[in-house]
């Protein structure tokens, strides 16, 4: 990846590396929502920012979530820089209005005269037992909505590359990080470089199935590989990062040299993103397939307190590899 | 609150003009929309002039606008031209929006008229928002935020009281208060209907006017934009007015009275100046025929620019669902 | 279907029959929402109502989505059975965290503890020039949430009967009734009957080619369909009528006779219900597809206002004719 | 508002006894989450005990009652079993919510305590709506609604209050204001801070009480509960509390000073009840004594059952996705 020296980091602090670059680099960019400030972040992103920037840059709001992320939107039409932080995806139903209806809408409605370059991070993501009402993970449903962008950093890199692109990008950008990620740890160059936010990432190289993931799940079918090339079943796993537009160029690429995919969504099943990608494959690359695009996502419940049930909800790794089994057992047709 | 002040002839006649146009332009809409050439939603402000004149005098060109979807009145005021307001409202590239926004969704960056958003209360975050941005940017300007009656009710309205105040944002919150929300009237969907008493709870500053005198308007929007300017924070404006029409043009209008209408339409704000202007002796017959043929004049050219102009090819449908270029 | 004397009536009538026969037949039952009363909704369908049964039973809400939605929840929870009408499916953002953390998930949540007989009306539909804002087609779109129950009346019979099961139903069913579909008319039984609200329909038999419709897409399937007999093409439709739980075994099996599937949904394209169908044929299917399930939607553009903007944006029969010949004109395998 | 009326000993040594059992089961959740028995969030209500205890006083078993994540207190007050909630922390079945709630997501439809919402603001609508079922059906019924000082700034608050008091439903708001949300101190996220105003926006009766004296809450429960009741009509009720400790398990803690913790600290509900009974003479130290061995028993024998309780078969982990058979 890069020379720069690297130290040791972890996805919290590569996203908090990422705000403090973007603070320091355009007096335009703020960053306002529940508790970033005194509190220092629900989840300690933004721990220290107060101190360093003040309250005039770094705004703890009311519980208010359709007024400050809508005033994010306005704030952005003339010309601030907002990271709107939604403390968690949970929340921002209550936003969702000023999500569709302006930011998303705007632009194309007043035929191209308001760009809406704004930023607004969630922490999205089930696993920690904290249950149905704070557990969902919304971002591929999210990924519906034209005139928005999606993003879903899995890896320390996307973590602190993906905030400056998603604010130089004049349209407004959702960035969704797993709850499970933030403590993450790796070598990372101390050099924060932007990385591209229109492509999807192949992780690891394999010519037998390719296993599509995102966000929470980009370790589960990495796991899922691990495991399977135990038993010689090579898998590509692919990180689509880029929710929406989606690249299904990489995707496709995939499929047509493995015939074979399983896509890995912590989303519910039915209307996943799982089923967006399903569809595009069937209809871009359906003669290259030797088995039925299978889907492990969600089980479709609200998720249960109880961390037996919950982990049974979820999308495992054994579930992965259980689906890459039953399809190379499959005769060919 | 009356008027106290003394208006003069010129400025008399200006109110006069832009009240007029606002009426005219909107009788015409609906020989046009009952033609189909417009259509879709459409709102009529008839009745209300008073509030978008009144209260556009109060801001300068630095500041911004945001309005709802009955928001003709307000984008004509704002100095949008009527003829980008009707090839928007004929659905043409001609259009203030391209014709991608029609009635409902008028945009002008150019006047900083930030839109015609038809979620009731929906445009009041993005009026605050803007205020923020030009608080932070350190730009000393005013964001007028019009809202009606019925907007009070959302959450979003008392979410944006507060965070406007809490931050000492610049917005003067105007709401058209016309004492229906669609067929359901005030006091049927408010516990307290006094409206300028909700600003307490937000120790916001705010005053009640008659919504139906443009002199009375311009007195208060002054002053409340001045509090804004000066003491750089949000203010509440009340203004009591009424739709002489329906809410819509779907709207059968059946939950209101012929005699209550009767009633307001004698408190019709362009004859209330207009006699107010004679009665100072600063208005003649000859002015009035004169605006009249002004405006007439005004609205046919804008058709006429609307009839001839073109339909946006389908291959550019999906222009503009991201922005084009770099970053402004 | 029926023997009892037929009528003409409109599906605006029958829907306002149903409410008023669910008003007469159980004193718990009682209409709210926005301009439902004194106006007879927006849309005409509670027209006459409010003289009939009075304002505690037909009551006009403030503009306050989310409390009055969330008052249904309660009042369900508390034993009455409300109709809540939320005007337009594009104000239901407002009222979506109610809908997804309460309604759809106190049931799971309190460990069945609690039924939630609640039933949401909703219009929803493009097509009559509104603009980005008031054109949304989202039903395909919530049906990704367990724990509701999601219907779209099509036919005048569907209109009339689907609410009485609806309201018996001890979960939150949310009707959605296209706004294009108010002045359909036809000759309907005097009876009332409640229809199922489980299963799919086949609208109209063929061999050839599987159209998936609902809600206002079903006379766009029916019209491409006519078409194409005239080119001697025999395409059977499916009126999926019920969202959520999905009744995929009606689909699956037509497509068993037919080998391929055309799905057609006014929901913007990627992460559609027609990518879920799309997915579950993949998934159940397979192996009968001669070609890849297509999919005809609307444009991932926010609704323009202009006429031919707009129509170019929306699903229309021809696009669904030429996905079937592209498909027809494909080599077998 | 201080307390006017005198306590008897009973009445006395049971509120004294309900808080104990609060505290001691609180006291006993934190070993117990360290010892990763309980997981996910949890939130103490240690400090506001006088709030949860005070205002049940004033409820009937047919009234209703609508909580928040911080609803130990609530649940145990109210008369949900200590087992089953312990269980519930545990995720076994046996708990309240049959393990798939947790702590956030108490519910008993036997007391009508309609759970434990973890979304703020979440539960004033369904309080509403429960307290308009109960009108519709001609129940004399009170729905008593908590939530915090942060749920205010909610629209929702705004929607909900404006709905109870234009139906005039029976709803008890009571907002236990212990000055933070979350990090956030209420001066710093509500432009008019003092909340009892905010009623005044929907002509709805309020109150603010010292909710760190079980005795003037419970004064304060009664007459609003009666309001009411009587009253038909919606109350709002401010309870000033605190709470000791962190906001939940994984706060920090660094946005207040110890010295602003230790001072409410001295008004320790517990200490501030038992010093008023001790100076009436109607509390003795074996009176403590007892109350503290009997509030121990009930927690370990709470424990035991949590302890020996089962998990749910995962087989059944989509029931009550949907309603198990006829609507009740
Ligand atoms: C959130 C939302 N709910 C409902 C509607 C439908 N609707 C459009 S205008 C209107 C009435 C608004 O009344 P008011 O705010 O007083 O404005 P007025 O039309 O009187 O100018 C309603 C209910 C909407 N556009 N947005
Ligand atoms: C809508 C929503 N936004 C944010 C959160 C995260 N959150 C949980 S509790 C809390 C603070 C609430 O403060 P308050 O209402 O005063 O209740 P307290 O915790 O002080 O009892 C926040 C921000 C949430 N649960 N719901
Ligand atoms: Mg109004
Ligand atoms: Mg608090």
């Amino acid at each position: 990846m890069s020379v720069a020296p690297a130290a040791t980091i972890t996805y919290r602090e590569a996203m908090r590396d990422a705000i403090r670059h973007a603070l320091l680099a355009d007096e335009r960019v703020f960053l306002m929502g529940e508790d970033v400030g005194a509190y220092g972040g629900c989840f300690g992103v933004s721990r220290g920012l107060l101190a360093e920037f003040g309250p005039e840059r770094i705004r703890d709001t009311p519980l208010s979530e359709s007024a400050f992320v809508g005033a994010g939107i306005g704030a952005a039409m003339a010309g601030a820089r907002p990271i709107v932080e939604v403390m968690t995806v949970n929340f921002c139903l209550l936003a969702l209005d000023q999500i569709m209806n302006n930011a998303a809408t705007i632009t194309h409605m007043s035929g191209g005269q308001f760009a809406i370059p704004l930023v607004i991070r969630m922490t999205t993501g089930a696993g920690r037992q904290v249950a149905a009402q704070h557990s969902h993970s919304l971002e591929g449903w999210l990924a519906h909505i034209p005139g928005l962008k999606l993003l879903a950093p899995a890896t320390l890199a996307d973590a602190r590359g993906m905030l400056a692109p998603a604010l130089a990008d004049p349209n407004p950008v959702l960035i969704f990080e797993h709850g499970s990620l933030y403590n993450l740890e790796g070598e990372l160059s101390e050099a924060a470089e932007a990385v591209d936010i229109e492509r999807a990432a192949v992780r690891r190289a394999g010519a037998d199935v390719t296993l599509v993931a995102y966000g929470g799940t980009v370790p589960t079918a990495l796991a899922a590989a691990e495991t399977l090339a135990g038993e010689g079943v090579e898998a590509e796993v692919i990180d689509l990062r880029v929710l929406r537009p989606l690249d299904d160029r990489t995707v496709i690429e995939s499929v047509v040299r493995t015939h074979r995919a399983v896509v890995v969504d912590e989303g519910w099943r039915s209307g996943s993103l799982a089923a967006e990608v399903s569809a595009r494959i069937m209809e871009q690359a359906f003669y290259e397939l030797d088995a039925p695009v299978a889907r492990v996502c969600t089980a479709e419940v609200p998720l249960p307190y109880a961390h037996h049930m919950e982990q049974a909800a979820l999308p495992q790794p054994e579930a992965v590899v259980a689906a890459v089994r039953r399809m190379t057992g499959e005769p060919e047709r | 609150m009356t008027a106290t002040t003394a208006v003069d002839r010129r400025h008399g006649l200006e109110l006069l003009r832009q009240m007029l146009l606002v009426r005219r332009f909107e009788e015409k809409c609906v020989e046009l929309y009952s033609a189909t050439k417009i259509r879709g939603f459409m709102h009529l402000y008839i009745g209300e002039e008073a509030v978008a004149v009144g209260v556009m005098q109060a801001l300068t060109a630095e500041d911004a606008v945001v309005a709802t979807y009955r928001e003709h009145g307000h984008a004509l005021v704002r100095g949008v031209s009527a003829a980008s307001i009707m090839a928007e409202m004929y659905g043409k590239v001609e259009g203030c929006s391209r014709g991608r926004g029609g009635s409902m969704h008028l945009f002008d960056a150019a006047t900083r008229f930030y839109g015609g958003n038809a979620i009731v209360g929906g445009g009041l975050p993005v009026a605050v928002g803007i205020a923020l941005a030009d608080k932070l940017a350190g730009r000393d300007r005013v964001t007028a935020c019009f809202f009606g009656d019925g907007a009070v009710a959302e959450g979003e309205f008392h979410e944006c009281l507060n965070l406007a105040a809490l931050w000492s944002l610049p917005v003067l919150f105007v709401c058209e208060n016309n004492r229906y929300a669609m067929g359901t009237a005030l006091e049927r969907y408010e516990s307290e209907t006094d409206l300028a008493l909700k600003a307490a709870a937000y120790e916001m500053t705010a005053w009640s006017a008659d919504g139906m005198d443009v002199v009375v308007v311009e007195e208060a929007a002054q002053r409340a934009a001045a509090e804004v300017r000066d003491g750089r924070r949000p203010c509440f404006l009340e203004l009591r007015t009424y739709r002489f029409r329906a809410h819509s043009m779907y709207d059968p209008d059946l939950y209101r009275s012929k005699q209550e209408i009767e009633h307001w339409r004698e408190h019709d704000p362009i004859p209330v100046l207009g006699d107010r202007l004679r009665a100072a002796g600063l208005l003649s017959d000859d002015d009035v025929a004169g605006l009249e043929r002004e405006v007439a004049e005004e609205i046919e050219a804008a058709i006429a620019v609307a009839e001839a102009g073109s339909l946006e090819p389908v291959e550019e449908l999906e222009r503009f669902v991201y922005w084009e270029g770099e970053a402004p």
